[in-house]
């Protein structure tokens, strides 16, 4: 009974912080409701017995990226003017809602349609998640890395700003 | 607690995403929108992991969390860039490419 | 020796040809001259001497040179047959042919295209003597279709004047209607008698197995050649225009030789006719109204050469009178006279158009009696043995046939030929009138006629005045010798002498009160008739058969071909295809909109289809019900 | 166990050429064509490696006792990774001349390439779904990356956004099917799906097929079939020349690469499931493709419309193989290897062009082409012809397999569709052949140029002839037999 | 030698072209590289003839694999109706390039040699894929020639000539490849070779669609009434010699299509058809003569004529009895001569004039004689004039007509009418009348007779001495017939 409401306040601020995301006009405020969801998830990663991805979300996902969100948001220190205006906002949202309907029954139809309860299990502590990381999932462990580094030699190349001033056409 | 609410909130907060990702012009809400379905899928991921009794679920999204982690990086990077560059990052106003305008 | 007859004219043709264009600028008057009146020369001889041949007892020759065609049953050989029939109009033809070369000689002397005249003209013997010595009748169509063509170039020969091009077209075109007829006679013809053969010999042996709608089909379709060829009503309009080529072409082709193709075509497929009486009365009738048609359209004319034309035409309908109602021995015979007396006139008349430098309007001549007095004896001569009036040789001719007519008891038909017969004397003496009695309207020097030119006309004159005798039939005390001696499926006359006598005296008759008619109006004051009434108007204006024919031929086919030119294949055709295309184009285009650069729009696209997708799996997969 | 890290060397070699080049960019003395032979070095050590490897392996796992079943080793996947190497050897090789005469290019360039052709490699490799989206991560974030690379030009940012977030939005449709199918499996190894897939009743995997379901959704994306598509043409013309020759030629290959290894050996049994689907995209791809190609006045938007049209004329071959074809994956096979010749040399020309001049290609500055570079006219008619499909070069036999292959599987209104897209592309191809040859030019004759990007461009052109009429007759040179056979053994070497 | 004589024939011009192409030629050695590939070429195919046996169907076979793993083979062979097109084409080449003997720009000659190796290729070709390879190759040369050579619109036209061709091809491919699939389901091998398919056994409705595919593919190219529109822009737009290949040579094969393929293949299926395409050929005849008429473009006029007459050949070919088709095979040959004489005078007229408008010509006949008597000759034997190959041809083709029924019968002898109308008018126009003395009225040049001459020839002795050449088919032809009429039972 705890966890159920424990899961409703939970799933309450997740769903709350993510329509206050998509919905909100302050760029900021989209980022509070991105980062209220994202430590929600970690709660719900707590309240589903995996504690250690619990950690890692919170430090990956809420220390790190919308950390870094902020960071940026703040950094290319975006003005009010710069930022869109999106006066039919509301109707968009509406109209891709409907859209999106079939695509969420079916989800969650699907999901509901084969399994009813969990089972025991013991919790995912960071021993068996290292286990399991080098023994069976090494290999996208390993590239995993590479991911990142990709990544990084990806993001240096956009974001570095260029010092020829070519402005010939592709 | 049973399995089949947190399935409804995965595909709730993935849809959520989903519109997010389609209705806003702002580039930021867009990557969080992003960011927010991979979540989900997480959440779900979690769930099963749970509900099978495998702790490879929870490896898995691990995983996504260094995928997320990565792509944070460059659409970060994307995001500064096209800021610096055009300052907007109104995705609307990046309709150059539109057909009809083949000498952009 | 029947093969020389026909290849000699062509390869003269040819060699004329040849050389004419190698240089077209030199005369080679005396080659050309040698070569073009030589080679007919030669084949009138050669003529002569089959003629002879079948005189002393030969059925009929044969000579095959190779084979054509040779398909399934259809196997055409070169090859040509000589019987009486066709020696009587090879005869004919090289004989008045080779007179008229010489005449020529003397018309075309100071032509600049001496040497392409002589070819055309050989040219045009040798596809007449094919179209007669044929053997079988395709090679009789392919002389058939080559006589047309040089009848073309040689009315076309002056064609500089673009008029004389039309008058050229017309008459081929008008031919090739005819040949049109011609040959779904002859391939229905053959798909009906297939596997037995297909000269005339096996086909007279075989007509019998051919049903008898097929047989009258295939009668009129033949027919419908012959008023091609021979300028019936209604394809006869192309011969007043023909007179635009130079008056010895007029003379050979288009009064003595070519046009008596479709008279000769009929008497070739007597055979053939004597199964279908009805066709033939169809033959006779349309004969006997183009002969009345003719005659009275000549009586209003003032062009000479076109009174002639008409008057040829009109004639012509005699002969299909003829060998309509199977009389086919009469018929030729007629053409054998007429061919005589016509070439004679026409001479006559190009020896005084040639005199009165090129006028050909009749009422501008006048009382040229005195200076040409060799030109007006002859003609004389030919004007009365056109009229019927004995002893010239159209009388002979003429009542042979007008004594079938009344035989056979078809007595319109006889009547109007009897009508005609009066209005020939009249048309014919008003133009001689005309042209030699009446007060001199001109004063000018006239021209010289050289005696290649003349000489010519006394051997015709000769000819008009005589040829007749050779048919005389019984009741003036002759044998018919020449039904006889060509031995046509002729019906046999049952009539008594006093009848024929009786008729003869009325022929004669009519003939005089057209003379006298006609003296009384032209001999002194000649005066180029008014159109003050209706009927003169429209007699005048050749009935405007011309201006009918081009509204509902020319007119509707020129617009037939605009209309396709600009709706049907512009509008409907590619019409069509550019729809399509517009159509692709159009959805394209729509499709593009699409593209519209901003990147929410794409993934709302995206969405969709994932929307579609998922919203089929839904059902598919029986998750809602 | 020497063996068998040989056998990943050739991944390995190039891995470790990103690193390298990774660590020279920042050396700035080197200058870039050197860095390209370096590239170019390290990819061909890996070409010959694999080709090496070719024909010894069916289904084996690579480390099995380390890697578990992660890591496939067999024919299908070498002969991609040969293509992937061969794509991006050309790629950097025929884009000299344009690297050089271009100021935004920097050493990271090269990496990233490396990076990319090691993800696809591993796409090809993968028998695990998380490292396949990983991998997949890997090949687009690099590709990412390089369609944003002239960041001056405004463009290229917009191209890169594009992608990116539609590219990202699709991604997470893959990992969300990766989720589902480990709901239902309680594995994401492709050899346990393929087990739980043949021993379970269709009814019984409702969740199995939604998630390969939404896989297919990311499959679709990349390969631009309608109506995911609208990224292909924005992008394509948005990035540099090198970028879209690299992603028209070798990332679309690489996706083919896990779609038909998911489509016909884990979901072999139950594919048929998605024919309806398949068919209609099939033809809104067939036809959308050919709508927007044919309005283009780029040739490069063109040749990005019509690789729409080309995604469509495989589609048809995939559904085939639902249906029960037996030609239908080899003719996929070589239609890719047709589809890579014709389509590198295309953006080879366009891309030698563009290195001569800043101008955009339109139609109408191919104008008389033919009399200022007759051999680059001919060339280009042959790409224009092989992607057209005319007889005689190895694009017809491409579409000769796909459409036979229809026909075996009874598709003969897609097959007849087909050939009517067919029939359209000639318009638009030809149009370029027509400007070249139809206008004459008062420019002056031009000298053909002989270096490493024309000679390439010269064999791709041979290449595609050879393909095309190469006969059996000439022994040892493998002709168009060959090369389908290459594919059938590829395919054969899946189950 | 004897073995690889078609190949040689076949591939000749193509590597002469190659050869020179590679090395740059020179235009002067470029012609002489033309002229002899034309004329080892007409000889090899001399040599052909005379070892010719015509009581035997297809010989010189060459069957080499190609594509293996597809059933794709290099097969080709020669029978009676190959061997007519094949004669046509190689001797249409060397006068074509005596024609061409000014022309300096070296595309031209590229493309004919390119031409001459599709067209020869397609004739030969008894494997069905490598026949599609063939008729789609000779369509490059002919789309590059009007576009990059022609005048008028010609850009628009070679691209609608090329999209309405390939359109046909297309839905040939389409049947092609559905043939082999049959034969592979039935065998469990692929194969194209036309012996190979002619064994099977198809169900009806089936049939009705494959054979669609071709009979659209040769509509077209022939073209039958309604999928004629290319026709007259392109041979308006279209450079003489292309206009020559497409008149004498390409339409014809699509009646070889019909031939070969329809009367190969689909016996039965064709004279489902038949009701249907008799209707199309007796509209085209007077549809595209009633056009002509009032045509104004020589060019065209003759495009037009041309679609005539090949209606009139198609439709030889439906009738089905030895007179049609006799008539039809043995127009293609007299036609293909004639047009080419025809195009080539109306070339020449270009030359001269600077134009093939009618109302711009006339009065020729005073100041070129020689010009005239060709022109009015090739004319006229168009026309079918006597004498000449046409006229026996169409004969065969009435007489055909007739003995199928009396309608067809009547409306197929409207051939004699209406080509007359238009060519006479024509004739009147361009050549008579009154010469304008602005303009130099050059007659013909020994070169240009020489090159005329032989098709003069050509056309009288086919005219004069038809059983001689109508050698070379009969007793095959006959053959065909019978099995044809074996087939669908319709032999009495």
């Amino acid at each position: 009974m705890l966890e159920i409401s424990i899961f409703s306040i939970l799933a309450m601020f997740m769903l709350g912080g993510s329509i206050a995301m998509i919905s909100n006009k302050q760029t900021l405020f989209s980022a509070f409701g991105f980062l209220v969801a994202m430590i929600g998830l970690a709660g719900m990663f707590a309240l589903l017995d995996s504690r250690f991805l619990a950690l890692a979300q919170i430090m990956v996902s809420v220390g790190a990226v919308v950390v870094l969100s902020m960071l940026t948001i703040l950094t290319i220190n975006a003005k009010e003017e710069n930022m869109p205006h999106e006066p039919n906002k509301f109707k968009w949202i509406i109209v891709s809602s409907i859209l999106v309907t079939p695509f969420t029954l079916l989800l969650y139809k699907t999901l509901s349609s084969v399994h009813q309860n969990f089972s025991e299990m013991e919790t995912v502590s960071s021993k068996v998640v290292g286990k399991l990381l080098f023994s069976e999932w090494v290999l996208p462990f390993e590239i995993v890395s590479i991911l990142l580094l990709t990544a990084m030699v990806g993001a240096i190349v956009i974001a570095r700003k260029s010092d020829k001033t070519s402005k010939e056409q592709s | 607690m049973t399995p089949d609410m947190f399935f409804l909130l995965t595909s709730l907060l993935f849809s959520i995403g989903l519109v997010g990702l389609i209705s806003r012009r702002n580039l930021f809400v867009v990557y969080m929108s992003i960011e927010l379905m991979l979540s989900s899928v997480n959440l779900l991921l979690a769930t099963f992991s749970k509900v099978l009794g495998d702790a490879s679920g929870s490896v898995i999204a691990l995983l996504i969390i260094a995928v997320i982690a990565a792509e944070a990086a460059i659409f970060l990077a994307m995001i500064v860039h096209i800021y610096r560059e055009n300052r907007t990052i109104d995705s609307d106003d990046f309709d150059k490419l539109k057909e009809g305008n083949s000498n952009a | 020796m029947l093969s020389i007859i026909v290849i000699l004219p062509f390869l003269s043709a040819f060699l004329m040809a040849l050389v004419y264009l190698g240089d077209t600028s030199k005369q080679r008057y005396s080659f050309y001259t040698i070569v073009g009146v030589g080679s007919p020369v030669i084949m009138t001889l050669l003529s002569f001497m089959v003629g002879f041949e079948l005189l002393s007892g030969a059925d009929t020759i044969h000579e095959t040179l190779f084979t054509w065609v040779s398909v399934g049953d259809f196997n055409i050989s070169v090859a040509f047959m000589a019987d009486r029939l066709s020696v009587v109009m090879i005869s004919l033809i090289t004989f008045i042919g080779t007179l008229i070369h010489i005449y020529a000689a003397g018309y075309m002397r100071d032509d600049k295209a001496y040497g392409k005249f002589f070819s055309y003209f050989n040219l045009f013997m040798g596809s007449m003597l094919l179209l007669v010595l044929a053997d079988n009748p395709i090679m009789m169509f392919v002389g058939w279709e080559l006589v047309g063509l040089s009848s073309y170039l040689l009315i076309g020969f002056y064609h500089t004047d673009s008029k004389n091009i039309t008058a050229a077209n017309k008459a081929f075109i008008l031919n090739r209607v005819g040949d049109f007829g011609f040959i779904m006679a002859l391939s229905l013809l053959f798909v009906s008698l297939e596997g037995t053969g297909f000269t005339f010999d096996s086909i007279k042996a075989n007509i019998h197995i051919i049903e008898p709608e097929m047989l009258s089909l295939i009668g009129v379709l033949l027919f419908v050649g012959a008023m091609g060829k021979s300028a019936q009503i209604p394809l006869y309009v192309w011969l007043p225009d023909a007179m635009a080529g130079p008056t010895p072409v007029s003379a050979l082709i288009h009064a003595a030789t070519m046009v008596t193709a479709g008279v000769y075509m009929v008497a070739r497929y007597s055979f053939l006719y004597v199964e279908i009486p009805d066709i033939g009365l169809f033959i006779a009738s349309i004969g006997a109204a183009s002969a009345l048609f003719a005659a009275i359209i000549a009586s209003y004319q003032s062009d000479i050469k076109k009174i002639l034309a008409y008057s040829t035409m009109s004639q012509l309908g005699y002969m299909f009178i003829a060998v309509g109602l199977g009389a086919y021995s009469s018929g030729i015979f007629h053409v054998f006279t007429h061919a005589f007396f016509k070439a004679l006139l026409f001479m006559g008349a190009g020896a005084v158009i040639i005199a009165l430098h090129h006028e050909q309007n009749i009422f501008k001549m006048g009382g040229l009696k005195k200076d040409l007095k060799l030109v007006y004896i002859t003609m004389f001569i030919a004007t009365l043995a056109i009229s019927g009036i004995p002893p010239f040789a159209g009388f002979f001719s003429k009542d042979a046939i007008l004594v079938s007519a009344f035989a056979s008891e078809h007595y319109i038909i006889w009547g109007v030929g009897s009508l005609t017969a009066m209005l020939t004397a009249f048309y014919m003496f008003r133009m001689l009138f005309s042209v030699f009695h009446s007060e001199s309207k001109e004063s000018k020097k006239l021209n010289a006629l050289p005696s290649s030119m003349t000489t010519p006309l006394v051997f015709l004159a000769f000819g008009s005045a005589t040829a007749g005798l050779l048919g005389v039939n019984e009741a003036y005390g002759g044998s018919s010798w020449f039904t006889t001696f060509l031995a046509l499926p002729d019906v046999t006359i049952h009539i008594s002498h006093s009848v024929e006598y009786m008729l003869g005296t009325l022929n004669v008759v009519l003939g005089l009160m057209g003379m006298g008619l006609a003296y009384k109006m032209f001999a002194h004051n000649a005066q180029e008739a008014k159109a003050d009434t209706i009927f003169r108007r429209v007699a005048i204006n050749k009935f405007y058969i011309d201006e009918i024919y081009e509204f509902i031929i020319v007119k509707p086919l020129l617009t037939l071909s605009r209309l396709i030119a600009n709706i049907i294949d512009p509008k409907i055709f590619d019409g069509f295809i550019n729809l399509n295309v517009w159509g692709y184009t159009k959805s394209a285009q729509l499709f593009s909109k699409l593209q519209n650069g901003k990147v929410r729009f794409y993934a709302m696209y995206i969405l969709v289809g994932i929307s579609g997708i998922s919203f089929y799996m839904l059902f598919k997969l029986g998750l809602v019900s | 166990m020497i063996e068998q890290l040989l056998l990943a060397m050739p991944m390995a070699i190039v891995v470790i050429g990103a690193f390298v080049l990774m660590l020279l960019s920042h050396s700035r003395r080197i200058k870039l064509d050197r860095l390209n032979i370096v590239a170019v070095f390290f990819l061909i050590i890996s070409f010959i490696m694999q080709y090496y490897t070719l024909g010894n392996h069916t289904g084996t796992f690579l480390l099995e006792n380390v890697f578990n079943e992660s890591f496939i080793l067999d024919d299908f996947a070498t002969i991609f990774d040969l293509m992937f190497t061969a794509g991006a050897i050309l790629t950097l090789l025929i884009n000299n001349d344009y690297f050089k005469s271009r100021q935004y290019f920097s050493g990271e360039y090269f990496a990233l390439i490396l990076f990319s052709v090691f993800g696809m490699m591993m796409l090809s490799h993968a028998n695990e779904l998380v490292t396949v989206f990983i991998a997949l991560e890997i090949a687009s974030i690099s590709v990412y990356a390089l369609v944003g690379y002239h960041k001056n030009n405004k463009i290229s940012s917009e191209a890169m956004m594009k992608y990116m977030v539609l590219g990202s939005m699709t991604g997470v449709f893959f990992m969300l099917g990766t989720a589902l199918i480990y709901g239902a499996v309680g594995s994401t190894s492709l050899t346990q799906i393929a087990t739980y897939v043949s021993s379970n009743s269709i009814e019984d995997m409702t969740m199995l097929i939604v998630g390969s379901t939404f896989i297919m959704i990311t499959i679709m994306f990349k390969i631009g079939a309608v109506p995911f598509h609208s990224w292909v043409v924005d992008v394509y013309h948005g990035a540099p020349y090198p970028i879209t020759m690299f992603m028209a030629s070798t990332f679309k290959i690489a996706i083919f690469a896990i779609a038909l290894r998911l489509f016909i050996v884990n979901f072999g049994s139950i594919n048929s499931f998605w024919t309806e689907i398949l068919q209609v995209i099939t033809i809104l791809t067939l036809l959308g493709g050919s709508w927007l190609a044919i309005r283009q006045t780029l040739v490069k938007r063109m040749l990005a419309g019509s690789s729409i049209v080309h995604s469509g004329y495989l589609l048809i071959a995939i559904s085939s193989i639902g249906l029960g074809s037996e030609l239908a994956a080899p003719a996929i096979m070589f239609y890719l290897i047709a589809y890579f010749l014709s389509s590198v040399g295309a953006f080879g020309i366009l891309s030698f062009i563009a290195s001569q001049s800043t101008k955009q290609m339109h139609y109408e500055d191919f104008k008389g082409f033919a009399s200022r570079r007759p051999y680059m006219a001919i060339m280009m008619s042959i790409f224009m012809l092989s992607l057209a499909g005319f007889p005689s070069t190895i694009g017809f036999l491409g579409k000769f397999y796909i459409f036979t292959s229809a026909i075996e599987s009874g598709q003969i209104l897609l097959a007849g569709l087909g050939i009517l897209t067919a029939f359209i592309s000639v318009y638009y191809y030809f149009k370029l052949i027509a400007m070249m040859y139809f206008y004459e030019s008062d420019k002056p004759q031009k000298k053909f140029p002989f270096d490493i990007s024309t000679i390439l461009i010269v064999v791709m052109a041979l290449l595609i002839i050879w393909g095309g009429i190469g006969t059996s007759l000439i022994p040892f040179i493998p002709g168009a037999d060959g090369f389908i056979e290459i594919a059938k053994q590829a395919i054969s070497s899946l189950k | 030698m004897m073995s690889q004589i078609l190949t040689n024939i076949i591939f000749l011009p193509l590597l002469m072209a190659v050869v020179l192409g590679i090395f740059r030629a020179p235009i002067r050695v470029l012609k002489i590289g033309a002229m002899f590939s034309s004329i080892a070429t007409l000889v090899l195919v001399g040599i052909l003839t005379y070892n010719f046996d015509t009581t035997i169907g297809i010989q010189f076979v060459q069957d080499l694999p190609w594509i293996k793993n597809a059933g794709i083979s290099y097969y080709i062979g020669v029978d009676y109706l190959s061997l007519i097109i094949l004669l046509l084409i190689t001797s249409l080449m060397p006068p074509l390039y005596i024609y061409m003997f000014h022309e300096n720009r070296k595309g031209y000659w590229y493309n004919m040699m390119l031409l001459q190796t599709g067209v020869t290729g397609a004739v030969l070709s008894l494997d069905l894929i490598l026949f599609y390879l063939f008729w789609e190759t000779m369509l490059l040369p002919i789309f590059v020639m009007i576009g990059k050579y022609g005048n008028g619109m010609h850009q628009y036209n070679s691209m609608k000539i090329v999209l309405m061709t390939i359109l046909g091809s297309m839905s040939m491919l389409f049947s092609i490849l559905y043939l082999g699939y049959i034969y592979f389901e039935t065998t469990g091998m692929w194969s194209f070779a036309l012996t190979d398919l002619d064994t099977l056994v198809f169900n009806a409705q089936t049939s009705i669609w494959l054979t669609a595919g071709f009979l659209l593919a040769f509509a077209i190219k022939i073209p039958l009434v309604g999928f004629h529109t290319w026709m007259a822009p392109a041979y308006g737009s279209a450079p003489t010699p292309a206009v020559v290949i497409m008149s004498a040579i390409m339409a014809k094969l699509g009646i070889y299509g019909i031939w070969r393929f329809g009367y190969g293949l689909f016996e039965t299926t064709l004279s489902y058809y038949a009701p249907t395409i008799i209707v199309l050929t007796l509209i085209g005849l007077l549809y595209y003569a009633v056009r002509a008429i009032t045509e104004d473009n020589l060019r065209k006029m003759f495009a037009y004529s041309s679609g005539s007459h090949l209606s009139l050949i198609a439709l030889g070919v439906f009738l089905t009895n030895e007179y049609a088709w006799s008539g039809s095979l043995y127009f293609i040959a007299t036609h293909a001569i004639a047009s080419t004489g025809i195009f080539l005078m109306i070339g020449l007229t270009y030359k001269r004039f600077k134009t093939v408008n009618i109302s711009s010509l006339g009065g020729i006949a005073s100041k070129a004689p020689k010009f005239t008597f060709f022109f009015a000759f090739f004319a006229l034997s168009i026309a079918g004039l006597p004498g000449t190959g046409g006229f026996v041809a169409e004969l065969l083709i009435i007489i055909g007509a007739f003995k199928a029924n009396l309608w067809i019968g009547v409306l197929t002898a409207t051939t004699m009418l209406s080509a007359m109308i238009y060519i006479f008018w024509m004739i009147q126009r361009t050549l008579f009348g009154q010469a304008n003395n602005d303009i130099e009225y050059s007659d013909l040049s020994v070169r240009e007779i020489v090159m005329l001459l032989p098709l003069l020839i050509l056309l009288l002795a086919t005219g004069i001495f038809p059983s001689f050449f109508m050698k070379i088919y009969e007793t095959q032809l006959y053959f065909t017939l019978q099995e044809f009429m074996l087939a669908i039972g319709g032999l009495k």
